[in-house]
């Protein structure tokens, strides 16, 4: 099954052409829940530094496809390479390839017993073993950039929740990955935190991150992605520059998509 | 402005229809029905014990018990008073509570993480264990205990031995009794100072994971400095204790330390009675820690262990601190059925036995419910600080 | 209201008892009572009603007797108990007699090899809660500067179990519960009865302090008993004697005077008990004479005529 | 485009691959699968044979009792008394009546989709009591009249753990009210009231309402022991019902008191019609709980001289013609107690598991 | 403080012309929460069939305002007076009141435990002690009106968010209230959702029944309202139709939040 023909347009000319700088492959990943077939021969290449926005209907597999990526998920058949590391049943791996993957949910899950503070340096202390002093600081630094350092000492039940999903991603930023994956971080908020969120995330897109996201926000699409995966009923339908995606969709599911969440 | 005002109805509200009056009548009703009742009770009370020639006052507590306790943790003979043999049962109880929450706690606290192993034998034996020991009742269970203890254990004759020292047999399990000699004194010493270097040790260790972000073993080294260093002053000082070792003189061993066999047996009993529900507390502790906090910590790349340790237990106690307080109320009440198998128990000794010999029921009933009411409102209060300590933070 | 028209009124009497000690007071699974201690209640009965069966039982154990009677929960308690001075003064209760001469002793294992109480020393003792017998051992002990520990149940049963289990290495109690005990044991030759006596127990039926009248009804009833037994009179013969030209004889039956009037009763109390319930002897032997589980000798229980010390006043 | 849609890999369901994912997945669990059934294996063999293959189950008199397995003949030969206690032959269609009628309403509980499930749920907890109360005392409608002191075993265990729980219920419920009313005097009476009955053990409770209530009762007043052990149990166990409700109350949202009211109900119709419905749904696993707990503690009652099925086995122990079957007859009762309570218990469990997934707005 | 000198722009010229049909007259009244000051001199007067839409930034006391009105929170100074009763301590009067007054919450507040037409029904039975038959009846005519007849047998679990808001104001409508109150109906719905029951709000607005609407559709407001009430730290801050407050609010803390609210 490894070597399937492409039968899809995922592996898309500009996935080819960075192909010398992956960072993540992904290559004829099938998985099943019991008898139910979620995720349907996915083929991805993700350069380094590229940024990418995943969407489609409700229950098409795009979440299930994000945590496959650091192996919250398990993949069934095809593989998964992250960073040059290969997803297996191999614990060590995987915990390397978390190091190196931050996550943001979409119920941020913060650690509500711990301050914001302490969210963020747990991992760096007890993960990278780094000093707590040394710790502190570089998560005061990500909290500035935040933008909510004086929210340091608070618990993440006073927070409002654009403040903490900002504590979320600052609490992933402190570990230092090398890939950022969103899985709708803004679609738990009201209307006015959504902005805040989006904003941290289009700053943190230009300063070069990798980053995978799965949102509805087309205007942050629009902005900041570098390729729009349109994914269906477990499969991956279209996948294509920004412009391209929106003005130009080739598929007809992709086509009705768009009318039915540009209009609403 | 004012004509629109004009038509409107009076302000002032009519007493019946005053909530604060109402509460207020409500209350008064209540206060003067609750003293009515106590004053009838205590009235009918007096009356009734007048009338029947039944001593009262608390003056029996002076007089001499003359009935023999087979276990004291005070010095306790039978000449002495009926006030001491109020403070033997007591201690008693406490002790066998004490023993049996700590057991309790360990043993639920394993049963309920072995509830969830992965290993499908350990998970099934751990809720068959929950399944039969929480539906049968306690003092069934006591019995089975004590009599499945006792028919197993060869008489004091026949005493297991080991090393001359320990003995077990049916009538308990015996131990040396330690007796410091003069040149005790610097093992003692020696205790403090590993206890103090290993205080300081954590803080140092504290201190380096700061600065340098090394994790060092503290729990290891703690323990090896604990244990190595009074053994050397011991040896140091040639070994200055002495021992009373038990020694079978007629029917039975004299000297030492006893554990008896009913202690032994209500103790199991009450631990894993309790711990069944303990277990289940925890469990459902553990479970109502969210499967997001879990993913987040993975997601972190924290490991199994450590994502127990550093997130799902410290958020677990939340829940499992006020079912557990009450399963601890519990066991202490449950305590009491003691008497079944002749432990020794404040209600055994002192609303039985003494109780018996003065026939002072309502002194001695008031003062052993009175002591079970100061233990739970302890216990609650204890636990009550510690879950305000570990509640969460919220807006 | 007195004791007397309470009963009356309730229409039957309410007798504690113990919650199983065999010849004494025990329930067969039909919910009858039998043994001395129920009969001496049904006695009391008779005496009052004319009906043995309107006497009802409470099951107590040791320790809640005197509050239950104190209470007045019961109208009497009939539950082996041993008559002491305190108990006669500060509990606010009254012994109305003696329906069965005790003494404490000692029920040891064969296989220890103890002939005489006063080689129990250190020994490990089984006792039933809430007796005279802790004390008198307490006593018994310290007066022979033995030690021993005191390990005290709550039922008769859980203390057999007790010593069968060789938690202790001797159990004591009433002699006259002994014997029974021992039967209980798997092989009941492994223990034997020490001869050893250490107390006096005389047991016997308890009122409350206060009403006098009931108090003599108790202790009259006692009395026929023992009365009808020095006069030969049985249940089976109790008819023939009413006809009796014997004057101690009509007194008792009451077929002359007016002694069941003077106790608030009616006049043939004394016959209803006779023919309801029996003698004392007829009472002893039909629950723990010779021939019963318990297989007692009369010994001190025995008239004072023929060398016991059963003497009852003159009904006159 | 059209991909078909791949079967999934076949699960591995050999009984070998099913072991070691299950029982030897590492090396600890491995070695705690092996210890463990060591055990299971060493201990079931004698067990086994103790129970059923030695056992004696059939025959006439104590002697039929040989070899050295249990003596089931004993329970057999007793378990009229140990059902009915004293309670008259000749009337035990009453009680089996009763116990037809209990296993009726409540059995199909566990059965999903049982037609009139809820209405026999509601007659057992309304119809059945007081048909009850005409049963199984009689003296009215011809019946012959059963005084309380006969009634006895298993039977007495069930009334009072019936009675117990369903009397607590309402008084629980106004106890928890009350905890939470506004008025200060009410609260702190309620809180003192719960607390005090939740610290003491119940055979204090028991011992008072046996032996000392007359003394604290005007002289000549006075109620039969039965009935004041019911009162004893009833408000022991309202205080622990009280705390179950009150957690019940404190989970209904805010809002549906404020739209109660919005809408104009009153303080007694917002309870009675909104709330406590709500909250008492959400509570019934843990008042199936305290029910367990309190079926358990009846065994209590032994200690001020009712027969409950744990007395009246007690009771016979002591008989002389058997001999050593307290085994036998202790591992009856807990076989009784434990078929209720394991009954009872799966029965919160599932109600637990229905309510967390049920409707939920 | 009951004679206040108008510190505010509050008691606008609309209410005084409308003042011989006022049904609620709020004067002077103040709010504390412990020592939180929340409502500061409050003066209102409310015309028969007026439709208001407050709004204002969060925390600025918009809901505790109109919960005031029915009573739903205790003023401590001022008086409220509805439908010619005022608001005290005497629970008569308030029952009286709350009999007239209709409140749709921002999380409907349905009984979850009833179907939708006891939710409807509930009231008319145990407050106006209508016959259930006549009061079945009713319920139905509303529910029609807000059209969902056919969920009349569901429960509220099983209906959607927008259809529970719509059973909700079914509810209030079958209490025949004379006036209506709105805490944000609109705001824990899905923005397919809001449409529904807007819709039905307008439709209600149309047919003359005194309103007072909490929320931030703006487009609803300028369709339906009478006055636009601008609330801002406890005070009344601006009270204007809508076509003057839209286009040219008076004061600067009304731009700034209009501002605000238009361009997200
Ligand atoms: N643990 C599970 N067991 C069975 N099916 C599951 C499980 N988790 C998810 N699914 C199903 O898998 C499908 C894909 O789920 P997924 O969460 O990946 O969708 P999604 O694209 O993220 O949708 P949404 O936009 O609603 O979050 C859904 O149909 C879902 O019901
Ligand atoms: N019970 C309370 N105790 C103390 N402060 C409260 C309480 N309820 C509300 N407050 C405070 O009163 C202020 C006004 O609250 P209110 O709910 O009326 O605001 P709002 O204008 O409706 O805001 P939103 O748009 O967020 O609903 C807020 O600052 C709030 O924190
Ligand atoms: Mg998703
Ligand atoms: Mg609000």
């Amino acid at each position: 099954m490894t070597d399937q023909t492409p039968t899809n347009t995922a592996r898309s000319t500009l996935s080819s052409a960075k192909a010398d700088t992956t960072i993540i492959h992904v290559e004829g990943v099938h998985k099943w829940y019991g008898g139910f077939h979620v995720l349907k021969d996915i083929n991805l290449d993700v350069a380094h530094g590229e940024r990418i926005v995943i969407c489609g209907p409700s229950g098409s597999g795009k979440s299930t496809f994000i945590r496959c990526i650091n192996r919250l998920e398990e993949h069934q058949q095809g593989r998964i390479v992250v960073d040059g590391a290969e997803l297996t049943d191999d614990i060590r791996q995987i915990d390397n390839v978390r190091r190196e993957v931050g996550m943001v949910f979409q119920h941020f899950n913060l650690f509500p017993h711990l301050t914001v503070l302490e969210n963020c340096c747990l991992a760096p202390i007890w993960v990278r073993k780094i000093p707590r002093k040394e710790a502190e600081a570089t998560a005061m630094e990500y909290l500035e950039r935040v933008k909510i350092p004086d929210q340091a000492k608070k618990y993440p039940g006073q927070l409002s929740g654009g403040q903490q999903q900002r504590v979320a991603i600052a609490r992933s930023l402190c570990m230092k990955p090398k890939i950022m994956l969103f899985d709708e971080p803004t679609s738990a908020l009201d209307p006015e935190m959504i902005k805040e969120v989006l904003d941290v995330m289009v700053e943190l897109a230009e300063s070069g991150m990798t980053m995978l996201c799965v949102t509805h926000e087309m205007g942050f699409a629009k902005t900041v992605a570098d390729r729009v995966i349109f994914m269906d009923g477990g499969e991956i339908i279209e996948s294509a520059p920004p412009e391209q995606f929106f003005t130009n969709p080739q598929e007809e599911r992709t086509q009705t998509f768009l009318k039915q969440i540009l209009h609403h | 402005m004012s004509e629109t005002t004009s038509q409107i109805t009076p302000a002032r509200a009519k007493p019946w229809n005053d909530p604060r009056v109402r509460s207020l009548v409500f209350q008064l009703v209540a206060i003067a029905g609750v003293m009515w009742g106590g004053w009838t009770l205590v009235d009918n009370t007096l009356a009734n014990m007048e009338a029947r020639g039944i001593s009262t006052g608390f003056g029996f507590l002076e007089q001499s018990a003359g009935f023999g306790i087979i276990m004291s943790l005070i010095p306790y003979e039978a000449t002495d008073s009926y006030g001491r043999t109020f403070w033997v049962g007591l201690l008693n109880t406490l002790l066998v509570s004490g023993l049996g929450i700590v057991a309790a706690t360990l043993l639920g606290f394993m049963i309920g993480v072995a509830r969830l192993s992965s290993n499908w034998l350990i998970a099934k034996l751990s809720l068959a264990y929950i399944e039969i020991i929480r539906n049968i009742p306690l003092l069934l269970q006591i019995f089975f205990w004590y009599f499945a203890v006792l028919r197993n254990l060869p008489s004091p004759r026949q005493s297991v031995e080991l090393g001359g020292l320990f003995f077990l047999n049916n009538r308990g399990f015996y131990l040396p009794d330690p007796i410091a000699l003069p040149g005790f004194g610097w093992v003692e010493l020696a205790l403090a100072i590993a206890i103090a270097s290993v205080i300081a040790l954590r803080i140092w260790a504290k201190r380096r994971q700061q600065a340098t972000g090394q994790i060092f073993p503290t729990g290891k080294v703690s323990l090896a400095i604990l244990v190595t260093l009074p053994v050397l002053a011991f040896l140091a000082t040639g070994a200055p204790l002495d021992w009373t070792v038990p020694e079978l003189r007629g029917f039975n061993f004299r000297g030492g330390i006893t554990i008896i066999p009913e202690l032994a047996a209500l103790w199991v009993a009450l631990s894993l009675y309790t711990a069944s529900f303990i277990a289940e507390i925890v469990r459902s502790g553990i479970l109502s820690v969210s499967k997001g906090q879990t993913e987040a910590a993975r997601a972190l790349g924290l490991r199994q262990g450590l994502t127990l340790r550093l997130v799902v237990i410290p958020q677990a106690m939340r829940v499992i601190i006020p079912p557990l307080t009450s399963q601890y109320l519990n066991l202490v009440k449950n305590s009491s059925l003691a008497t079944a198998i002749g432990y020794p128990d404040l209600v055994s000794v002192f609303m039985g036995t003494t109780l018996n010999q003065t026939g002072q029921a309502v002194e001695v009933v008031a003062m052993t419910m009175a002591v079970y009411l100061t233990i739970s409102l302890l216990i609650s209060f204890v636990m009550n600080l510690y879950n305000r300590a570990v509640a969460l933070k919220e807006r | 209201n007195t004791t007397l028209e309470n009963i009356r009124e309730k229409g039957h009497l309410q007798c504690g008892v113990t919650s199983g000690l065999p010849g004494f007071s025990q329930p067969d699974d039909k919910g009858n009572w039998t043994g001395i201690d129920v009969d001496t209640c049904r006695a009391v009965a008779a005496a009052i009603f004319g009906d043995a069966s309107k006497a009802q039982f409470t099951p107590l154990t040791a320790k809640e007797r005197f509050t239950a009677l104190q209470s007045g929960e019961i109208d009497m308690l009939s539950r082996n108990t041993t008559w002491t001075l305190t108990r006669d003064a500060s509990l606010g209760l009254n012994f109305a007699g003696v329906n069965y001469y005790d003494g404490q002793g000692f029920l040891v294992s064969r296989e220890l090899g103890v002939s005489d109480a006063t080689e129990l020393d250190g020994a490990t003792a089984c006792i039933q809660a809430g007796t005279t017998t802790e004390l008198n051992m307490a006593d018994y002990f310290r007066t022979h500067g033995m030690e021993f520990n005191a390990l005290v149940f709550d039922t008769s049963e859980q203390t057999v179990q007790g010593f069968a289990a060789g938690r202790c290495d001797v159990l004591t109690s009433d002699r006259s519960q002994l014997a029974a005990l021992r039967s209980k044991l798997t092989d009941p030759n492994s223990a034997v009865i020490l001869p050893t006596i250490i107390s006096k127990e005389p047991l016997g039926p308890v009122v409350r302090q206060g009403d006098d009248q009931w108090f003599n009804i108790v202790k009259w009833t006692l009395f026929t008993q023992v009365n009808a037994e020095e006069l030969g009179i049985t249940s089976a013969n109790v008819d023939e004697m009413k006809s009796s030209d014997n004057p101690s004889i009509q007194r008792l039956l009451g077929t002359d005077g007016d002694m069941g009037e003077k106790l608030g009763l009616s006049a043939d109390f004394g016959y209803n008990i006779i023919k309801e319930v029996g003698n004392y002897g007829e009472m002893y032997n039909r629950n723990v004479g010779p021939g019963t589980p318990l297989d007692l000798e009369r010994g001190l229980n025995a008239l004072w005529t023929e060398g016991g010390i059963m003497y009852a006043p003159p009904v006159r | 485009m059209n991909q078909p849609t791949v079967s999934p890999p076949k699960a591995p369901v050999a009984p070998i691959q099913w072991m070691r994912n299950n029982l030897f997945n590492t090396w600890y669990n491995s070695l705690l699968t092996l210890a463990v059934g060591y055990l299971l294996v060493t201990s079931a063999a004698p067990l086994l044979n103790w129970v059923f293959l030695d056992a004696t189950f059939s025959g006439e008199s104590p002697s039929d009792c040989v070899g050295e397995g249990a003596c089931w003949l004993f329970i057999n030969q007793r378990l009229n008394f140990f059902i009915y206690g004293f309670y008259p032959e000749d009337q035990q269609w009453r009680i089996n009546l009763m116990f037809g009628l209990l296993a009726l309403s409540f059995i199909p509980q566990f059965i999903e989709g049982f037609p009139a499930r809820r209405w026999l749920g509601i007659f057992g907890m309304t119809g059945l009591p007081i048909l009850g109360y005409i049963l199984i005392p009689g003296g009215s409608f011809g019946l012959e009249s059963v005084p309380s002191h006969r009634w006895g075993g298993l039977m007495l265990t069930l009334i009072l753990a019936y009675v117990g729980i369903f009397a607590a219920l309402p008084i629980g419920i106004l106890l928890a009210l009350g905890r939470r009313s506004h008025m200060p005097v009410i609260r702190g009476f309620c809180v003192v009231f719960i607390e005090v009955w939740r610290a003491v053990p119940l055979i204090t409770v028991l011992f008072m309402a046996s032996v000392m209530l007359p003394l604290f009762l005007p002289e000549g007043m006075n109620f039969e022991k039965l009935l004041r052990a019911l009162i004893g149990i009833t408000l022991w166990q309202s205080a622990y019902m009280a705390e179950v409700v009150r957690g019940g109350l404190q989970a209904i949202p805010r809002g549906q008191y404020e739209a109660a009211s919005a809408l104009g109900l009153g303080y007694w119709k917002k309870m009675g019609l909104i709330i406590l419905p709500q909250a008492l749904k959400l509570v019934i696993p843990g008042i199936v709980n305290t029910f367990i707990a309190l079926f358990k503690d009846t065994t209590l009652v032994l200690i001020i001289g009712l027969f409950d099925v744990l007395g009246a086995v007690q009771s016979t122990v002591t008989d002389p013609a058997w001999q050593n079957v307290a085994i036998e007859g202790y591992v009856f009762v807990a076989f009784c107690f434990w078929v209720f309570c394991f009954g009872m218990s799966r029965y919160s469990q599932n109600l637990e598991r229905k309510l967390d997934t049920g409707h939920r707005t």
